[in-house]
């Protein structure tokens, strides 16, 4: 058996079923490989370890790979679990917002990831806004708690799938907008990195396989699933997490090793425009396709 | 107003389970200096603290005066608002101004008086015992306990100090714990020896004369001579 | 008894406020509210507790021992305080985010880099305390120790570290109670566990009521963790009357 | 001049650990990288620094101040201590994600819940020590001050706080090198500008030299505010010597 | 072995801006007694301790065993540690051991025999000072200087002690600070009375006869009306 560690982008959540039913019904095992998951606390540090060489593959999202990559981290995309974007625009349904130019002169809170200023941007310059219109409000975590005690009007990096589960748990209803209808190109949003120099492409296809398997299963056989998986962590069996892998499970990757380069390079445009990068790195220095 | 006598009525002394005294009884007139003598580590200052009120379970007769045997003086405090912590205490600044002619004048009789200013710790140890004892009579009490209060002065110093503390505290009820046989026969209008473990205070001696009294009269030599035999059998 | 009736009355005082402020569950919910939270999940916080546990004692115990081994250095020699000290007051600044890769790389995933970080809040208050009392011996002590032909290393250990002890206790108590707050900053590095993983997780996901009890479980180990310390740290001076209690 | 030799050879030593342990520049930024940023980025490093000085500053103002206070109050009154020192103890063990939603509730998002979050991290020291101090004073003191007839006011503000000033310089040296953590929390309440912001935001997009740049400056800003505390400490107790330096 | 004299040659002691002694030259004969008087705050002090080396500048003429003003007991020893400091502070394990039977031996002589264990906090002030005497005679140096050694003693343990001195001290060049004139006629080879400020000392007083001198001779009582005199014209 050959030791594998992955660092997941943070706490396991719904967006890591694949990894996780992987895990739980061996097939990871059957490609011969022994996988360890490790969740960290902070989402900034799993690229960097993997760089690093302190583990073999790491969770991250497709913006934070091309800053990094702009940036000279030698990290390559080998394998995608969310080939879109989950990123959205929140604000509550029963408040003054109802479409995106009624932000102007508002609060909208943000967690910090990076790019949030880039996104945000873009969708306010889709219904004729700039970022001066709007107050930007570092609310870190607490991205439903700030906009259900009407600290913000709205908040950005709301992931579709869990924040509106939240909402709802606490009886309230929000309004969405998705980024990628709204001014930002398409992009993955949960990627598998791993490093440029010791990547090792047999591996990684056992590891896609068996990603690819469980994807299939777990897509079949939701409910099945949803047990399986609610008992992996502590504290996962909750109402938020059950919700939530009801709408996730459309939304993964059914082909974890596909590569849609033409989304890269648009993206790294992007980000060029947007002032995040300076200059967006050669599309084959960070990007692998192992097939 | 006439200085209240003190007395101490069955009294038990224990310090951490140490007996100093037991079912003690002793009079203090009022109005008179009585001097306190004993070997050391006999009881004086636990008799001192007991009349002070200082130990658990007891009260001051009245306001007091206490001069400890260390000099206590506040580091962080000039010798004049030292002099006239009392007054500091409990008084509003209007009290604390008009001590501050008694103080100064205290000091200036004491010896301190171009050190005003000064912190305790430029001083001297006699320095600080002078500063302590302005501090004492600056508080103008009608009881005033005083621990060993000339014990590091110099002869002459002490004994212009002992003339100070006998004008000043004419008329008043004194306890002076001193280790000095002629200086309690100077000050004191009553003598008392405590010995023994837990002591018992000796009978009452009472030289002639007013003090303070002359150190060379020959009745005093004798009962010089007296006072340390007894202190030496007692003991 | 009495702590009782107080922790009782405090219990009252945040459901008041709750209840006063008309705050939402989802911001602080009434103690009524995590008390069954408490019990349903009762294994996950014992669990989580253990692990955060762990992390305060094997940080506090660190911390003590390091920063009392940096303070005597820093009052022994002038070297160390020209160089280690800046150092030291420096570390106090770093955010556990900037160093947290760096810990992962030279202690791994484990319980290890978690208990560094925590020490490293910890170990502050005990050096900083302890060096104060160290500089401030009496100086008749030390004049009657130079009297003696004592070493400086003698009048360290035997005359200066003794009578600095209060010091050291003090520090002791600041660190005892920075204690959970530096294992909950530790459970940032490595690996997910603990109560303030817990506690995060559960903010991050809506489920104030789990996270507030967490914090709740947390605070009762930081005042049993404080209490012993206290009782500790005042065992170290006998000789010295406390006024208060 | 001295301080300056320190200062480089520290530097020397950081570059010399980054090349040693052969540390990737995106974990740990060697200084010589880090100044290049540092110069490139000056403007926008000042202007976080400005916010993140004035939130260092007035949380250990009010830190210190709120520190006395309390220490005072529970000097003076067991009711206070009984009922108000195990919440300023569990305090210490509240991790900032867990208020932060209460604290911009009742104070928004401007710089008073930064603040107030930064004084909450920074009194804790001051009134422990302070507390300490007020507990330990010379009994001689405390009985002469009774046979004075002192009201218990008195005792405590002109006795037992000067006294106690020495515990009080040692907290207030502790707190002012917790300050600038203290006021990086801070910004984790809805903090859109500082030197902690600037960091989590280059650390999100992997500048990790700016990020340490950043902490660089923050670091600076610790050290003179340290130096400043310690100077001002010392003024407080002219009458108590200090060895070793 | 014989004891070292000490002499200090134009020697200056400034304490913080006040010049206490100026261009100072003063003898101690090595192997005896020399008792300094002199008013409070002239400088008594601060002479002992420019002695011992205490002051910025100076260094002991030898190893010195110093006994100050105040008896700087550690309170988190028993009175036996710190009677035996100076071979705790030294020594090895050893030593210190060795040490035992003489700190016991010196214990009982000054009478705290029944207190080895006790802390000093436990102590009455005469017990501690007599704790610090034994410490000094404990460490069996041959240069002694002793600050008002028997302040805080009663008459008759002060007459004792100043015997077992006496005796213990014998052929050592001692320097001892001390308030009492008969005191410093019992005890001293030599005695010099200091005055002025800055002070200067004054011509050697050396009484006849073997130390400790009985204190009734007629020759002592009349010198000790001749230093009173010269203390009060002197101060
Ligand atoms: N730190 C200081 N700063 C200024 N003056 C000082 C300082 N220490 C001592 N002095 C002064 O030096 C003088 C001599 O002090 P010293 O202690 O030597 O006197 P002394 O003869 O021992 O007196 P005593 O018999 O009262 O102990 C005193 O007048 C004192 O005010
Ligand atoms: N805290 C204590 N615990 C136990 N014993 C104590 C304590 N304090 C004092 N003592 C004992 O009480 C006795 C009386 O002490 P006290 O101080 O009253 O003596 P004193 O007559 O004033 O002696 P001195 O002349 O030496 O000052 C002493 O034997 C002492 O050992
Ligand atoms: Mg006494
Ligand atoms: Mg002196």
């Amino acid at each position: 058996q050959e030791k594998v560690r992955i660092l997941l982008d943070w706490f396991v959540n719904p967006d890591h079923a694949a990894l996780v039913i992987a895990k739980q019904r061996g097939l990871f095992d059957k490609q011969g490989l022994d996988v360890e998951l490790i969740a960290p606390a902070d989402p900034n540090a799993p690229p960097k370890l993997v760089a690093a060489g302190q583990a073999d593959y790491a969770l991250s999202y497709q913006p934070t790979l091309q800053m990094l990559a702009a940036e000279g981290l030698p990290l390559v995309r080998v394998g995608v679990l969310v080939a879109q974007p989950l990123n959205s625009l929140v604000a509550l349904e029963d408040s003054a917002v109802k479409t995106i130019a009624d932000f102007k002169g508002r609060k909208i809170g943000f967690s910090v990831s990076g790019f949030e200023e880039a996104v945000l941007g873009a969708m306010l310059e889709s219904a004729g806004l700039t970022l001066k219109d709007v107050t930007l409000v570092n609310v870190n975590f607490a991205l439903t708690t700030a906009l259900m005690s009407k600290q913000v009007d709205g908040v950005i990096g709301a992931f579709r799938n869990f924040e509106l589960n939240d909402l709802e748990l606490n009886k309230a209803k929000g309004r969405i907008w998705l980024v990628e209808k709204h001014g930002v190109p398409a992009y993955d949003e949960l990627v598998i990195l791993a490093k440029r120099e010791t990547v090792d492409p047999a591996r990684t296809k056992k590891l896609l396989a068996a990603l690819a398997e469980a994807t299939a299963w777990l897509t079949a056989n939701p409910a099945e699933a949803w047990a399986s998986f609610s008992k992996y962590g502590k504290d996962l069996d909750n109402d938020l997490n059950r919700m939530a892998w009801k709408d996730t499970v459309p939304l993964l990757s059914a082909d974890p090793a596909a590569l849609d380069r033409a989304r890269y390079s648009t993206f790294a445009e992007f980000l060029v425009k947007r002032g995040l990068i300076k200059q967006a790195p050669p599309l084959d220095s960070y990007l692998r396709e192992i097939r | 107003m006439s200085s209240p006598a003190l007395s101490v009525r069955s009294a038990h002394i224990v310090l951490d389970g140490h007996v100093v005294a037991e079912n003690l009884s002793l009079e203090f007139p009022g109005g008179r200096t009585t001097c306190l003598l004993g070997r050391s580590g006999v009881g004086k200052t636990s008799l001192l603290r007991h009349l002070a009120g200082l130990l658990p379970g007891t009260a001051p007769a009245g306001p007091v005066a206490y001069m400890a045997q260390r000099d206590l003086l506040l580091p962080w405090l000039s010798v004049l608002d030292n002099v006239r912590l009392g007054h500091r205490l409990r008084g509003d600044a209007a009290a604390r101004h008009a001590a501050g002619p008694r103080a100064r004048a205290l000091l200036a009789e004491v010896g301190l008086g171009h050190h005003l200013d000064a912190l305790p710790q430029t001083l001297s140890g006699g320095m600080r015992q002078r500063a302590a004892l302005a501090r004492t009579l600056c508080e103008d009490r009608q009881i005033v306990l005083m621990d060993e209060p000339f014990g590091h002065l110099d002869a002459v110093t002490r004994f212009d100090l002992q003339d100070l503390a006998a004008r000043l505290l004419r008329g008043r009820t004194v306890v002076m714990v001193t280790h000095d046989p002629l200086e309690a026969l100077r000050l004191g209008h009553e003598i008392r020896i405590l010995s023994g473990t837990p002591f018992v205070p000796g009978p009452v001696i009472a030289p002639s004369g007013a003090v303070p009294r002359d150190p060379a009269d020959p009745e005093l030599l004798a009962l010089q001579a007296r006072l340390i035999g007894e202190l030496r059998t007692g003991g | 008894m009495r702590p009782l009736v107080t922790a009782l009355g405090l219990l009252a005082g945040w459901e008041l406020l709750v209840w006063l402020a008309r705050l939402p569950p989802y911001i602080l919910p009434p103690p009524s509210r995590v008390a069954v939270v408490l019990m349903e999940r009762r294994a996950l916080l014992l669990e989580q507790a253990a692990w955060t546990g762990a992390e305060m004692m094997l940080g506090l115990a660190l911390g003590l021992l390091l920063g009392a081994a940096l303070a005597v250095l820093f009052a022994a020699s002038a070297g160390w305080r020209r160089w280690a000290l800046p150092l030291v007051i420096v570390s106090q600044a770093i955010p556990v985010i900037a160093v947290a890769p760096l810990l992962v790389l030279w202690l791994g995933y484990g319980m290890a880099s978690k208990v560094a970080m925590a020490a490293l809040v910890i170990f502050f208050p005990v050096v900083s305390s302890l060096y104060d009392g160290l500089r401030r011996t009496d100086p008749g002590w030390l004049e009657l120790a130079r009297t003696m032909d004592a070493s400086p290393r003698a009048v360290l250990l035997q005359i200066r570290l003794p009578a600095a002890l209060p010091a050291f206790a003090s520090g002791a108590r600041i660190a005892a109670a920075v204690a959970p707050i530096g294992a909950v900053i530790g459970e940032w590095v490595g690996a997910s566990a603990g109560l303030g993983f817990l506690m995060t997780q559960s903010l991050a996901r809506g489920q104030t009521p789990l996270a507030f009890a967490a914090l709740f479980v947390l605070c009762l180990l930081g005042l049993a963790l404080y209490v012993a310390t206290d009782r500790l740290a005042r065992r170290l001076v006998p000789w010295q009357p406390i006024q208060g209690d």
